[in-house]
């Protein structure tokens, strides 16, 4: 709530979902849930983990996709989630994001338990992502794309007095946030027109535009030539060194190349986690998943 | 500039289309005609229009030198459209008079306007005592009934003939719950006591089952009701589908088995009692006349509803005959309808001064098999009905 | 993006001229025809802002027209209150119920809501049909309109009352162009779009959409309140499926996502009724005046053949032909 | 009096005859909006038009069975002709602009019906054959309201047979899951889709037909029985076989109980009903997991 300004007619209103789970988890256990955030966990920042997934576990029907699946990324930690088609990937990654509610564990963002909370909320603590899928307003063009992050970003999204395009800041930025990812050549192109691999790199700066603590990419180099590729990794390479990345790739030297550390699923479960390194060495993982490749 | 010129010039003829044809023709009398062509009455405002053709036919169309003009406004059954009409025949059509109105809902939204305007109405149909009772207006006249007037004498009379335990229904509406009332009243009065009521939802009972369960559980001796129109057809059948027929009286304000469409009811509603202010099997010279013209004309039996509208003709011909044709003197008109009296196919019929509503015979009368097909017989007859004045103060 | 409406500037000329002619030349019908196109029009661009801006198609928004209505009634009536006080608190009324509604509306999308809508409209005219203390079926009467005599005006006057209400109308487009070309209308058009990345980039689309689902409540409820002054009268019709089903229609026949579209959408389908439930007008044409009872035949294939022939309505049409004149011009330039 | 077995007997087979009639239009529009994502408003212009082709061919051949066979199949000969000349043409664009067309078709088909038959409300003599009443557990019932059962729980019987037996149900039980999943796999969806709509334009006229003899038929009754139809479907979850039954008897059930027995509340239960499952279960109580 502390994101809106009081006077605003949006924040004023109750929000559909809220009311929601409230009712809903009343008639399932008879037991409002807290209406407010626990207060933010103390103590040092910098060691505090930025995310932490503990104990994931859900099924779709009897079909267990991750299974008491843990992960805990400290700031500025570059991860990377691989392991073979369901192995629980997308799952876990859709868990984090809050497309799903996990039927046991627990997510934290920045100390702040957001296990049930909606993904704009996740997303206003921080949280950006990426999608597998092009997920872009194809019928608007790169500035306009950006523009809606950056008023979401500038939090201005929600006046509904003063004209979108008297907010110099809010397209300002959007223009710089072009310019910084190589979009400044395709501003006044409209998305659908753009090459897959261009439509990619807005695919991230869309997430970017929100100036997120943690970003999650979910195969951020899917179906992109050699070249594209090279460029994207370049893209991320250069991202800020403070930046929280969870990354999901195919492409196993790709994510060797970024990834500070690396957890491998396998059948839902954590088959192991560590440096790259570690990871290259492993028998298991060798058997299990690199050599199916 | 193309969109500016095309913008204005759609919206100048749109708006010049709905002026054209305001009067002239200073010499005629104008009746505006005010009711549903279509809609959920639509069919009841067709039956009325072609009885005022028919009732103007028969009396003439020329009164003092002056020919009378008919001018026809729909109101879609809706009481907005109704509102928007009247309006229309009044201030653009410069009507006269104004006649017509089938829906009481109707009614009730052209009341103030009407009433405000100094124009008279003569309602054909609309039953809502309220109209004749506590929102009465002097420029208001009332040929076809109050929904009471219907109902009030049919409680004792069923009393007397020994059923002693009614059960109501009627759809939950304004006309429902007075036609209700009226009888609850009467027959409460006589000793009679109630069994229980059911109050349907008007526009949205898709089935009377479970209402005839309820009936069948309370065990009446006469189960009374008002449903006209289609919901009348569809009642008879699931009495008689449910088996009430054989157990229990059905009787009720007779729309339940109007003319227009009781031969479709057929054996079903044989026994029906009903009370009305006409039947077509009125045993006079002046029914007999008119039921032959009506049927030459089109071929079946004129209705409750084309009665009220011919004798309407009569009412505003004979006052215009009192004035010499003359209409400028509205209230002047009205007063000249309280004077006029006459027999006409459902009896003798005047206009009560008091409540500006008809005063009438109301006949009881039972369904029974008439060689090949069905009718109502009419077994008793409550002469010359008079509604008390109802917080009326004329 | 909304905002690029190039018939804006011919709009409100073709309205400035169509006021000052009725002012001076207009009868009794004309201004009756105007005030029903203008209160209308407020009703159709507060749909918009739902269907053509935010993207939700509801089938019963007739239910704020009602509410305000009602509402706009009770004041008045029973309370006494003068018609303007009695007007902003039917706008409150509305917007309350739109609130509530909302809350179990927005869940769902698509297809799903306009059923729920559908749904609730019934519900409000099922609510009016059957409330004895709002006359139930008879409606009530006697609605006053403002009093206007501080100006030397009396709104009861045919051609007061609908400059009055072309005023209000042009206050609601103002009011929601200024909504549509904020950052608040560009969300509502993004959402419309593409919900989940909207979602995605931290914006509580529930309460966009909620706000968006109350404010144009609250303006179908003016719209209602309006009405009720117009007509002096109000009935649970108003709140009739057919009622949501006309004014969506003006909505998609004059173009979605377009505020002078649904006002110029409301003005054809006002004046199409009355032609077309007008004996009169299909003599003219050399037809049987019978034919008259059946206007929403007509008028049900002129809207399947708008939908199908011109996807953005009639607007849209307009907009696109002003256009390419605009091109040839500086072409020929 | 409302405890009374008597009571209790009759108003659940009111209660199932209804439902079996919900059940009906509501397959058809379920399954159709499971595979395309198409809900057709003009349904219960459907089920009009079933009614009225009842009438005239009962006035024709004076015969309710002639009329039970050919009048259905009139209705989804108009179901086809209306695929063939406007829905396919609009396959590639937005299902709410179908929606669209179908909800001005409610309009065009309420006075074409006018037009032909007139307003006055018609009805249909019950054929000869179950004309009669039947004794069920001692309390009278009309024995053609038990043949309506009958016809639902046949139809219901047949249809789990075809979705769970043909390579049609196999198809449409696909579609419903992942529509392009099945395109990719080679199979005509579109043929399919015609097939299950006509199937559905059937199965109205059928609750058309059948319900002719026990309601009345009159312009109007589309709407009515429209709006129960599409709370079945959001209440039963649209696409889903299970949830079509089961959203119909509940319905079924809730309106004929409610009606007699909650009386004042009569017009908002259902409303009130379907807000409930919404709040609860906001894809229905049956929802159909789909895989995108």
């Amino acid at each position: 709530m502390s994101l809106w300004e009081p006077f605003s007619i949006v924040a004023v209103l109750p929000t559909g979902d809220r009311l929601y789970s409230r009712l809903s988890s009343i008639a399932r256990r008879g037991r409002p849930p807290r209406w407010r955030e626990p207060p933010r966990a103390g103590g040092d920042a910098m060691s505090a983990p930025i995310l932490r997934a503990e104990g994931i576990t859900h099924a779709f029907g009897s079909l267990v996709v991750t299974d008491a699946v843990t992960l805990t990324l400290a700031p500025g930690e570059r991860h990377g989630l691989i392991g073979p088609n369901g192995a629980g990937k997308t799952t876990l990654f859709n868990i984090i994001a809050g497309e799903i509610v996990p039927e046991a564990g627990s997510v934290h963002l920045a100390g702040v338990n957001v296990t049930r909370a909606t993904p704009d909320r996740r997303a206003r603590l921080g949280l950006a992502r990426s999608f597998q899928r092009n997920n872009l307003f194809t019928d608007l063009t790169v500035r306009e794309n950006l523009a809606i992050a950056c008023a979401i970003a500038h939090r201005v999204s929600h006046v509904a007095w003063k004209a979108f395009a008297r907010h110099r800041e809010v397209h300002e930025s959007a223009e710089a946030q072009a310019a910084a990812l190589g979009l400044g050549e395709v501003l006044d192109t409209v998305t659908r027109h753009l090459s897959y691999g261009t439509q990619r790199q807005l695919e991230i700066a869309l997430a970017l535009a929100l100036e997120p603590k943690i970003l999650l990419l979910d195969e951020p180099t899917a179906g992109m030539s050699p070249e594209e590729t090279a460029a994207m990794q370049a893209m991320i390479a250069a991202l800020p060194a403070t930046l929280t990345l969870l990354v999901i790739e195919h492409d196993m030297e790709v994510l060797f190349g970024l990834a500070d550390r690396i957890t491998v699923l396998d059948y839902g479960k954590v088959l192991l986690q560590g440096e790259p390194r570690e990871v290259r060495d492993s028998d298991v993982v060798r058997s299990r998943y690199l050599g199916t490749q | 500039m193309t969109g500016k010129r095309t913008m204005a010039a759609a919206l100048a003829a749109g708006l010049l289309a709905g002026t054209a044809g305001a009067a002239n023709a200073q010499s005629s009398i104008k009746v505006g005609v005010l009711l549903p062509f279509s809609g959920v009455f639509g069919g009841l405002g067709k039956d009325q229009a072609a009885a005022l053709e028919m009732g103007f036919d028969d009396l003439g169309r020329e009164v003092g030198g002056r020919t009378i003009e008919l001018v026809k406004a729909d109101t879609e059954s809706k009481p907005a459209a109704g509102l928007a009409q009247v309006k229309k025949l009044i201030l653009r059509d410069k009507v006269d008079v104004v006649v017509g109105i089938i829906s009481s809902a109707v009614a009730g939204a052209v009341r103030d306007y009407v009433h405000g305007s100094k124009t008279p109405l003569i309602i054909t149909n609309a039953g809502n005592d309220a109209l004749t009772g506590e929102k009465c207006s002097p420029w208001i006249v009332r040929t076809s009934f109050s929904n009471s007037q219907i109902n009030r004498d049919m409680g004792p009379w069923m009393a007397g003939e020994g059923y002693k335990k009614a059960f109501l229904m009627a759809f939950d509406y304004a006309a429902g719950h007075q036609m209700m009332d009226a009888f609850k009243a009467g027959f409460t009065g006589a000793g009679g006591v109630i069994a229980g009521e059911a109050y349907p939802p008007l526009g949205e009972t898709k089935d009377f089952g479970p209402y005839l369960a309820k009936a069948k559980a309370a065990d009446p001796d006469v189960v009374y009701v008002f449903f006209a129109g289609g919901p009348a057809i569809k009642f008879t059948k699931e009495w008689a589908a449910f088996g009430m027929k054989d157990e229990v009286q059905l009787a009720g304000a007779g729309w339940l088995n109007s003319a227009l469409y009781v031969k479709k009811q057929g054996a079903d509603a044989v026994g029906t009692l009903g009370a009305l202010n006409y039947y077509p099997s009125i045993d006079t010279p002046e029914n007999q006349a008119f039921q032959a013209k009506f049927r030459e004309k089109h071929g079946r039996d004129a209705s409750e509803f084309g009665v009220a509208a011919y004798d309407t003709v009569r009412l505003i011909v004979d006052a215009l005959k009192a004035t010499g044709g003359k209409t400028d003197d509205k209230a002047a008109l009205v007063k000249a309808m309280h004077d006029v009296q006459f027999t006409g196919p459902r009896g003798p019929f005047r206009i009560d001064p008091q409540t500006n509503n008809v005063i009438q015979n109301i006949y009881v009368a039972r369904i029974e098999e008439m060689g090949d097909s069905v009718g109502a017989v009419i077994k008793h007859t409550f002469p010359n009905v008079q509604d008390p004045p109802n917080g009326c103060t004329l | 993006m909304p905002g690029r409406d190039p018939l804006h500037l011919p709009a409100a000329a073709a309205l400035v001229v169509a006021a000052g002619a009725a002012w001076y030349g207009g009868d009794f019908f004309l201004h009756e025809v105007l005030a029903e196109i203008a209160i209308f029009a407020i009703f159709a661009m507060s749909l918009d802002l739902l269907v053509g801006y935010a993207g939700l198609v509801s089938l019963g928004h007739a239910a704020f027209f009602a509410a305000g209505a009602y509402a706009t009634a009770s004041f008045t009536v029973f309370l006494g209150w003068p018609a303007p006080a009695a007007t902003v608190a039917a706008v409150g009324c509305a917007a309350a119920l739109a609130a509530v509604a909302g809350v179990f509306a927005i869940r769902v999308g698509g297809v799903f809501f306009i059923m729920i809508t559908l749904a609730l409209g019934q519900m409000v005219y099922a609510y009016f049909f059957k409330a004895r203390e709002f006359g139930a079926d008879d409606g009530m009467a006697g609605i006053p309109r403002p009093d206007l005599a501080a100006l030397g005006l009396d709104a009861a006057e045919p051609h007061v009352f609908s400059a009055l209400t072309l005023i209000a109308a042009v206050a609601v487009w103002v009011l929601l162009l200024v909504v549509v070309r904020s950052p608040f209308g560009a969300m509502l058009v993004a959402i419309h779009r593409n919900e989940s990345r909207v979602r995605a980039l931290g914006c509580p689309v529930q309460r966009y959409k909620l706000a968006a689902f109350v404010l144009a409540g609250a303006i179908g409820g003016f719209a209602g309140s309006l009405i009720a002054q117009h007509t002096g009268f109000v009935s649970p019709d108003l709140g009739f499926w057919t009622v949501s089903g006309e004014v969506l229609i003006m909505v998609i026949v004059g173009g979605m996502g377009s505020l002078v579209g649904a006002a110029l959408g409301a003005a054809v389908l006002v004046l199409l009724r009355h032609e077309l439930s007008d004996g009169a007008f299909w003599e003219a044409i050399g037809l049987s005046a019978d034919l008259a009872s059946y206007w929403q035949f007509v008028m049900g294939l002129f809207f399947i053949a708008v939908v199908l022939l011109a996807g953005d309505g009639l607007y849209g049409r307009l907009a696109s032909i002003a256009r390419r004149g605009r091109r040839l011009r500086r072409r020929g330039a | 009096m409302l405890l009374e077995p008597g009571f209790l007997i009759v108003q659940t087979l009111n209660g199932l005859q209804l439902s079996m009639l919900l059940f009906l239009l509501s397959i058809g529009l379920s399954v159709v909006f499971g595979m395309m994502n198409f809900i057709n408003l003009a349904h219960g212009t459907l089920y009009m038009v079933g009614a009225y082709l009842a009438l005239s061919t009962v006035r024709w051949f004076d015969s309710f069975w002639v009329a039970l066979a050919l009048a259905p199949l009139g209705v989804a000969l108009i179901g086809a002709l209306f695929y063939a000349v406007l829905l396919r043409h609009m396959q590639r664009q937005s299902p709410m602009r179908q929606v669209l067309v179908t909800f001005g078709l409610i309009f065009v088909g309420f006075d074409a019906v006018r037009m032909v038959w007139g307003v006055l409300p018609h009805t249909i003599p019950v054929p000869e054959t179950l004309a009669g009443r039947v004794y069920v557990l001692g309390e009278v019932y009309p024995a053609y309201r038990l043949f309506i059962i009958a016809i639902g729980l046949a139809v219901l019987a047949a249809l789990y047979a075809g979705l769970e037996r043909t390579r049609l149900g196999a198809v449409v039980r696909a579609g419903v899951d992942d529509r392009t999943m099945v395109a990719a796999l080679g199979i005509d969806v579109e043929r399919a889709f015609f097939l299950v709509f006509c199937l559905g334009c059937w199965l109205a006229g059928l609750a058309g037909v059948v319900s002719a003899p026990v309601f009345s038929i009159f312009p109007g009754m589309d709407m009515s029985i429209l709006i129960l139809t599409l709370i079945v479907v959001v209440v039963g979850g649209p696409g889903s076989l299970k949830g079509a039954v089961i959203g119909s008897l509940v319905i079924g059930m809730v309106d004929t109980y409610g009606q007699v027995v909650a009386p004042e509340f009569a017009r908002v239960t259902i409303y009130a009903l379907m807000a409930a499952v919404l709040l609860v279960r906001p894809h229905g109580l049956f929802p159909v997991r789909r895989t995108h």
